[in-house]
C-alpha cells in the first residue's frame, strides 16, 4: 500500500473533509503559510484559503472558543494546539464548555469539532513544550479522546472525529510526524471507541499508547528472539475506553503491562489498571499489574535525562521479560 | 431632549404598541424575579440565581432593537430578562427554574444555563466571560454561512477583566464579525466595585484598544439603548466588524442568595430604585399608575399561570440520568 | 474539645499564620467584606486589611500568577478559587509555571504557594459550578495535593501546606464547609503524605476522599449493626500519595473499595486500584478492586439527579455489603 | 537630534566607557547566538531556541537604565541578549545551552528557561505572555517589602494578543505595582504579522485600556530606549504603578530553527539589516570599523573560551534525574 507519513496523513484527512465538506474549517496558530509548527497544515492554505485555513493571534482560549461556538452553530471546526501543553490557556472553553454544553442544555445541542494538540517529548523542547496531558481529558464527560499511533490511525480517527458529533480531544505525538507507514488512499474511518490489536501473542497482554506502541513493537520484536511473545493492544481512544479486547487479552495472557509516555501517578494507566481489576480478568491474573510510564517529574531539556524521562524500548524489553519470568 | 427622541420613536420606527409591549415585557421579568426570589425562600427552587431586577431596561430594549431568533443569543448568568424579551416561553422557562423534565433544559440547566437553541438563544452563562470566545465561533459560522445575522453577547462590568474578554475582542475585529458585546455594567461585580476593579472611567475605552468603536449610554434609557443597539447591528450586519456597548445600570437585589451587601450603601441602592427604568419608560409613555398597576397584575397571572404549568410537570426520571451527555 | 466548622477551621489557620508570619497573604475575588463565597475569610479583612486580604478583579490567570509570584520572591500566598471550576482557568499559572519553576531552574528556586479550590457538587450550582478536578493535579509533579475531609483535617493540613516549600492545591468541599467538629486551638500541622486510618475494621477496606469519607463513616455505622465492619483510610493527600496503610489494611481485608465524588473515569480512584494490583496487597485481594465515583456525567441541576450523581451513603452501604457478600 | 542625545548623554548620565561596554555587550550577543546557530547545525545544541539578532539594541539599553540583580527580570523567549545584558555569566549560559552540570539550571531548562535567580533572573518563558501574571505577583511582594525595586516584565508583539496580558496589566494598574512592561514588537509573532493578529496601529495604545502610561519607542536607537526606560523606572520606583513601552525592532533570523520565513520578503528583511543597532551605535560614537572589528574579535574570543568551558564540563548524572522536581 502507498506509504505516508503520520503527519501527511492528517493531512490529507483534513484536505478530503475540507474538499467534500464546506462546514469543516481548520484555526490555529501559524497554520496558514507557515504550514504549522510540525508542517501537517502545510500547503493547506494554498487550496483553501484563509478563510478555512484560518491563522489566529496567539490566543489559545480564543481559538478552542471558536471551535465551539461555530461547532454549535453547524461548522465543523478542526482547531490546534501548536504543542500540546498550550490547551491549559483552553481549559474553560474545552472542558466547562464543549464537553457539558449538550447536556446543560438537556440534550437540545451539538457541538462536532476537534481540538488537535500536539504533543509528547523527544525533541529536547523541555518542561513546557512536551506534555502528556490526556489523562485530564479522560476524566470530563461529555469529550472524546483519540490518540493515533501509526499513520493510517491517524488518517482513519480523524476523518471518524470529524463526523462525530461530540467533541473531540485528538491527541499526538511529535515523534510520530516524520514516521511512516501504509496510509489507504481513499476516505475511510476507524470508530471511535475500539482497541486494537497490533500484535498477538500469549505470554504477556502490552497496552500501549501514542509513541509507546511503537516502542513496544520493536520490544516485541527483540522479545520474540527469545521466544517471549507480546500481545500488544492500542486502545486508540481513551474516552470511550474499549476496555473487553483487553480483558479477554488479560484472560488469554494472565499478565498485564501499560506503557504510557505520560507521567505515571495519575496518569491514563491507573484507569486501565483499575478497570482490569474490577473485571472478570481479575481472576486470571497470575501476576501483579504493571505500569511503565513518564519518571515523576517535568521534562528536562538535557537530551539524556530526557531521554531517561519516559519509557524507552528497553524498559519495555526489560519490564516485559521480568513480568514474563515471575519477577513480581 | 428624551421627550423628543420619544416623540420621534413613539411616532416611528417605535410604535406607541410596541411601548407598551416592552412595558409589559419589563413588568413580567419582574415579576418572574420577586417570584422566583419569593419560592426559593421556600425551597421551591433550589442552588443560586442572579436578579436583575432593576436592570429590565437593558432586556426589553436589547431584544427589540434586534432580530430574536434570527440572530443569536449569548446570554450572561444574569439573564432572566434577556430570556424573556428573546421570547423565552413563561412556562418552560419556571418549569427549568423548577428543574422539571418540561423545561427548557429537562431540569438539567436551571437558571445559570438555561437555553433555547432552536431561538439561537445558545443559553446563559455560568462563567463570567465565557461567552465572549464562543461569540468569536458563532461569529465565523455566520460569516461561512454569508447571512445578515448578528451575535448578541452579554457580559458585565466584571467580565472585562477576564482574559477571554480580551481575546475575544480582538479575534473579532481583526476577523470583522458580526458581534454586538454589550456590556451591563451595574457598577459592581459581586462585591467588587467597578472603581477598584479597573483604572478607568469608562468600560467601553477598552474597545479602542482592539480597534473597535466603543460607546457609554444610561442603561435605564430604553430609547437610548435601543438606538445604540440599532446602530450597532447596523454596523455588524453590514458588514463592518464588532461593536462595544456599555450600558450603565444597576442590581436592586444582592448579587446571589448569599449577598448580605456589605460592599454598598442603602442610599446608593435608593438613588438607583429613583431610576427604575419602568417608570421611567411609563413616565415618557404618559402611563397612569392605575394604568400600570393593571398590567402588573396581568403580569402577576402569567406567573401565577407559569408556576402551576411547571408544578404539574413531572420531574426528570432517574433512570434518564445520563440523557444528553453525548450525542 | 473546642468544635468549629470546616470553615471556621481553615479561618483560624489563615488567621494565626498571619498573625505569626507577614509573608503570608490571601487573594482571591470577594473575600474582603463579602467575606468569600462560602464565608470562609468572614472578618479576615477587618483584622489585616486589604493589602493582605486582596480583593481581585474576576481575573483567575491572574490570581495564580500573583501566587507565583509572590511566592518565589519570598512570600507565602494563599490563592483561592471562589469555585474549583474557575480553576480551569488557571491552568497555566499553576502546571506550566508553578509546578515546573523549580525543576526547570536546576532546583534554584522554591513556590510555596497554596491553592484553594471550593469543590464538589450538592448545593444545585449546576454543571459549572461542581467540579471535582483533583485527578488532574495529581498528574502534574511538582505540585503537592491536599483533600481534607474534617474540620481538624482541614487547620492542620493547611497550615502544613503553607509551610511546605511547594505549590499545594488545596481541595475543600462546599458540602463540608458547616459541618462540625473538634479542632485543637493551639498551633498545629499534619505532615502532607500521611493517609489517615480514620476506622478501623476487618471486612473491607474503603478508600474516601472529601466528603465522602463523611458518608463512608455513616456507612459504616449502618453496616455494624449487620456485623460488617469497614476500615476506612482517607489518604488526606493525594501527591504524594502514601499508599502503605492502604497495602497494609488490604492485606488485613482482602477487599478494597474506592470511593470519591470525582467522575469515575480517569479519577484519582484508578490510581490508588493500580497501585494496589501492583503491590504486593495483589496477592492477598479475595475480590475484585471495586470503585464507587461520580457517575459520567457532568452535575445536573434537577436537586435529584444531582444527588444521585454522586456516590451517598446508601450505595457505599449497598456496594459494601456485595463485596463483603462475594457478590463480585 | 540624536547626536544632540548622543552629546548631553556621553557627557552626562551616560560615560563614554559606559557607552562601549554597551557595544560590547552587544557583540557579545550577537557573537553568542551567531555561535549557538551554528552548535546547533552541528548537532551540539538541541532543542528550540530564539534569536534576537538584530534586536540587541533594546536588550543593553534597557538593563543600562535599570539596577540588574537589584531589579527582577522576567524574561521572554527570546531573551539572550536580556540574560547576559543583566549580568548573566557567559561560560554557565553556554553551559546551559549545551545541558551541562555546570550550566544555571543544571542542563534541565536549556535556552527557553535559563534563569539565575541569585541575580533576581526570574528566568526565560517557554509560554507566551506566562510571565506576565507573575509580575503582578513580583510586584505584590516588592510592595509587600517595601523596597524601591522594580520588575522589568519582557515580552513580544504576539504575547499582547494573550488574556495573560490583560488581566496581568489591569492588576498591575490598580495596585499601582511597580512593574515596566516591556513589549519588544519586531513585527511578527512566529508567522503572524501584527498587523493582522491586531487592529491598531501601535500596542501601546491598550495601555489607556488600564488607565497606564504607555509609549512607542525606536528599538534601536539604544538613548532612546535608555531615556524612555529611565522615565518608566522613576515612575514606577516613586510608587505610581506600571509603565508600558513598546519597542519597535526586528529580528533577522527565523522564528526558530523550524522557520521557512514564507511569511516576509528578503526586501523587507534587507531594509531592517541597514538599522542595525550595533553598526548606528557605534556611529553615534564615532566608532571606526577597525575598531568595532577588534571589539567583535575579542568578544568571538570569549565565546570560544564560554565553549570550552561548557564542553570541558559534565552532563547531568542520570541518577540525579529527580533533581529539583520538589522542595
Ligand atoms: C470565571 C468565573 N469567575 C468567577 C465567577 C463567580 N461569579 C459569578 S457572577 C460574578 C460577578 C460577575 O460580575 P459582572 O460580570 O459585573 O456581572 P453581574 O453579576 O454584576 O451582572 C462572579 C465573581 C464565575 N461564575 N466565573
Ligand atoms: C501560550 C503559547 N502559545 C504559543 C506558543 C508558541 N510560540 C512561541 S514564541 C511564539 C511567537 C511569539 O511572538 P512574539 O510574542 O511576538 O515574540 P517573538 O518571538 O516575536 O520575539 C509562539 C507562537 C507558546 N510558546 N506559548
Ligand atoms: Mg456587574
Ligand atoms: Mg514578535
Amino acid at each position: 500500500m502507498r506509504e505516508l507519513t503520520y503527519a501527511e496523513a492528517l493531512r490529507e484527512a483534513m484536505r478530503m473533509a475540507m474538499e467534500k465538506d464546506p462546514s469543516v474549517f481548520v484555526i490555529g496558530e501559524d497554520i496558514g503559510v507557515y504550514g504549522g509548527a510540525f508542517g501537517v497544515t502545510a500547503g493547506l492554505i494554498d487550496q483553501f484559503g484563509p478563510e478555512r485555513i484560518i491563522d489566529t493571534p496567539i490566543s489559545e482560549a480564543g481559538i478552542a472558543g471558536a471551535c465551539v461556538g461555530a461547532a454549535v452553530t453547524g461548522m465543523r471546526p478542526i482547531g490546534e494546539m501548536q504543542f500540546s501543553d498550550f490547551v491549559v490557556l483552553a481549559m474553560e472553553q474545552l472542558t466547562l464548555q464543549a464537553a457539558k454544553m449538550r447536556f446543560m442544555f438537556g440534550g437540545k445541542a451539538t457541538v462536532p469539532m476537534i481540538m488537535r494538540l500536539a504533543g509528547g517529548s523527544g525533541t529536547g523542547a523541555a518542561a513546557q513544550h512536551s506534555g502528556s496531558l490526556e489523562a485530564w481529558f479522560v476524566n470530563i464527560p461529555g469529550l472524546k479522546v483519540v490518540i493515533p499511533s501509526s499513520p493510517q490511525d491517524a488518517k482513519g480517527l480523524l476523518l471518524a472525529s470529524l463526523y462525530d458529533d461530540n467533541p473531540v480531544i485528538f491527541v499526538e505525538h511529535k515523534l510520530l510526524y516524520k514516521v511512516r507507514g501504509p496510509v489507504p488512499e481513499e476516505w475511510y474511518t476507524i470508530p471511535l471507541g475500539q482497541s486494537h490489536t497490533v500484535r498477538e501473542g500469549k505470554h504477556l497482554t502490552v497496552v500501549a499508547t501514542s509513541v509507546e506502541v511503537m516502542r513496544a513493537q520493536q520490544a516485541a520484536d527483540a522479545l520474540a528472539k527469545e521466544g517471549i511473545e507480546l500481545e500488544i493492544i492500542d486502545p486508540r481512544t481513551l474516552r470511550p475506553l474499549d476496555i473487553d479486547p483487553i480483558v479477554r487479552s488479560v484472560k488469554k495472557t494472565g499478565k498485564l503491562l501499560i506503557v504510557h509516555e505520560a507521567v505515571k501517578m495519575g496518569g491514563f494507566g491507573g484507569e486501565v489498571a483499575a478497570q482490569i481489576a474490577e473485571s472478570e480478568a481479575f481472576d486470571y491474573l497470575d501476576a501483579p499489574i504493571r505500569r511503565l510510564a513518564g519518571l515523576d517529574m517535568p521534562i528536562p531539556y538535557n537530551r539524556n535525562l530526557e531521554y531517561h524521562a519516559v519509557p524507552q524500548v528497553e524498559n519495555i524489553v526489560e519490564e516485559s521479560r521480568k513480568l514474563v519470568e515471575g519477577a513480581y | 431632549m428624551v421627550q423628543a427622541k420619544t416623540e420621534k420613536l413613539i411616532g416611528g420606527i417605535f410604535a406607541r404598541e410596541k411601548a407598551l409591549q416592552l412595558i409589559d415585557t419589563m413588568l413580567l421579568v419582574r415579576s418572574f424575579e420577586e417570584n422566583a426570589e419569593e419560592m426559593y425562600s421556600l425551597g421551591k427552587i433550589h442552588g443560586t440565581m442572579h436578579l436583575s431586577i432593576g436592570q429590565e431596561g437593558v432586556a426589553v430594549s436589547t431584544a427589540s432593537a434586534l432580530r430574536p431568533k434570527h440572530d443569536y443569543l449569548l446570554n450572561v448568568h444574569r439573564g432572566h430578562g434577556h430570556f424573556l424579551a428573546w421570547g423565552g416561553d413563561l412556562n418552560r422557562m419556571m418549569a427549568e427554574f423548577m428543574g422539571r423534565e418540561t423545561g427548557y433544559c429537562r431540569g438539567r440547566g436551571g437558571s445559570m444555563h438555561i437555553a433555547d437553541v432552536e431561538a439561537n438563544n445558545l443559553g446563559a452563562q455560568g462563567i463570567v466571560a465565557g461567552n465572549m470566545p464562543i461569540s468569536v465561533g458563532v461569529g465565523l459560522s455566520i460569516k461561512a454561512h454569508k447571512t445578515d445575522q448578528v451575535v448578541l453577547c452579554i457580559f458585565g462590568d466584571g467580565a472585562s477583566n477576564e482574559g477571554a474578554f480580551h481575546e475575544s475582542l480582538n479575534m473579532a475585529s481583526i476577523w470583522k464579525l458580526p458581534v454586538i458585546y454589550l456590556c451591563e455594567n451595574n457598577a459592581y461585580a459581586m462585591s467588587m466595585s467597578i472603581k477598584k476593579a479597573t483604572n478607568i472611567r469608562h468600560i467601553s475605552q477598552r474597545a479602542a484598544a482592539y480597534g473597535m468603536p466603543g460607546v457609554t449610554v444610561d442603561g435605564n434609557d430604553i430609547l437610548q439603548v435601543y438606538e445604540t443597539i440599532k446602530t450597532a447591528a447596523e454596523y455588524a450586519r453590514s458588514g463592518k466588524g464588532p461593536y462595544f456597548v456599555e450600558v450603565e445600570t444597576y442590581r436592586w437585589k444582592g448579587h446571589s442568595k448569599s449577598d448580605k451587601q456589605a460592599y454598598r450603601t442603602r442610599d446608593e441602592i435608593k438613588a438607583w430604585m429613583t431610576k427604575d427604568p419602568i417608570a421611567r419608560f411609563a413616565k415618557v409613555l404618559g402611563l397612569g399608575e392605575e394604568d400600570l398597576e393593571q398590567r402588573r397584575l396581568l403580569a402577576r397571572e402569567k406567573i401565577n399561570q407559569a408556576v402551576e404549568y411547571a408544578e404539574s410537570s413531572p420531574e426528570p426520571d432517574v433512570k434518564d440520568i445520563l440523557d444528553g451527555v453525548y450525542a
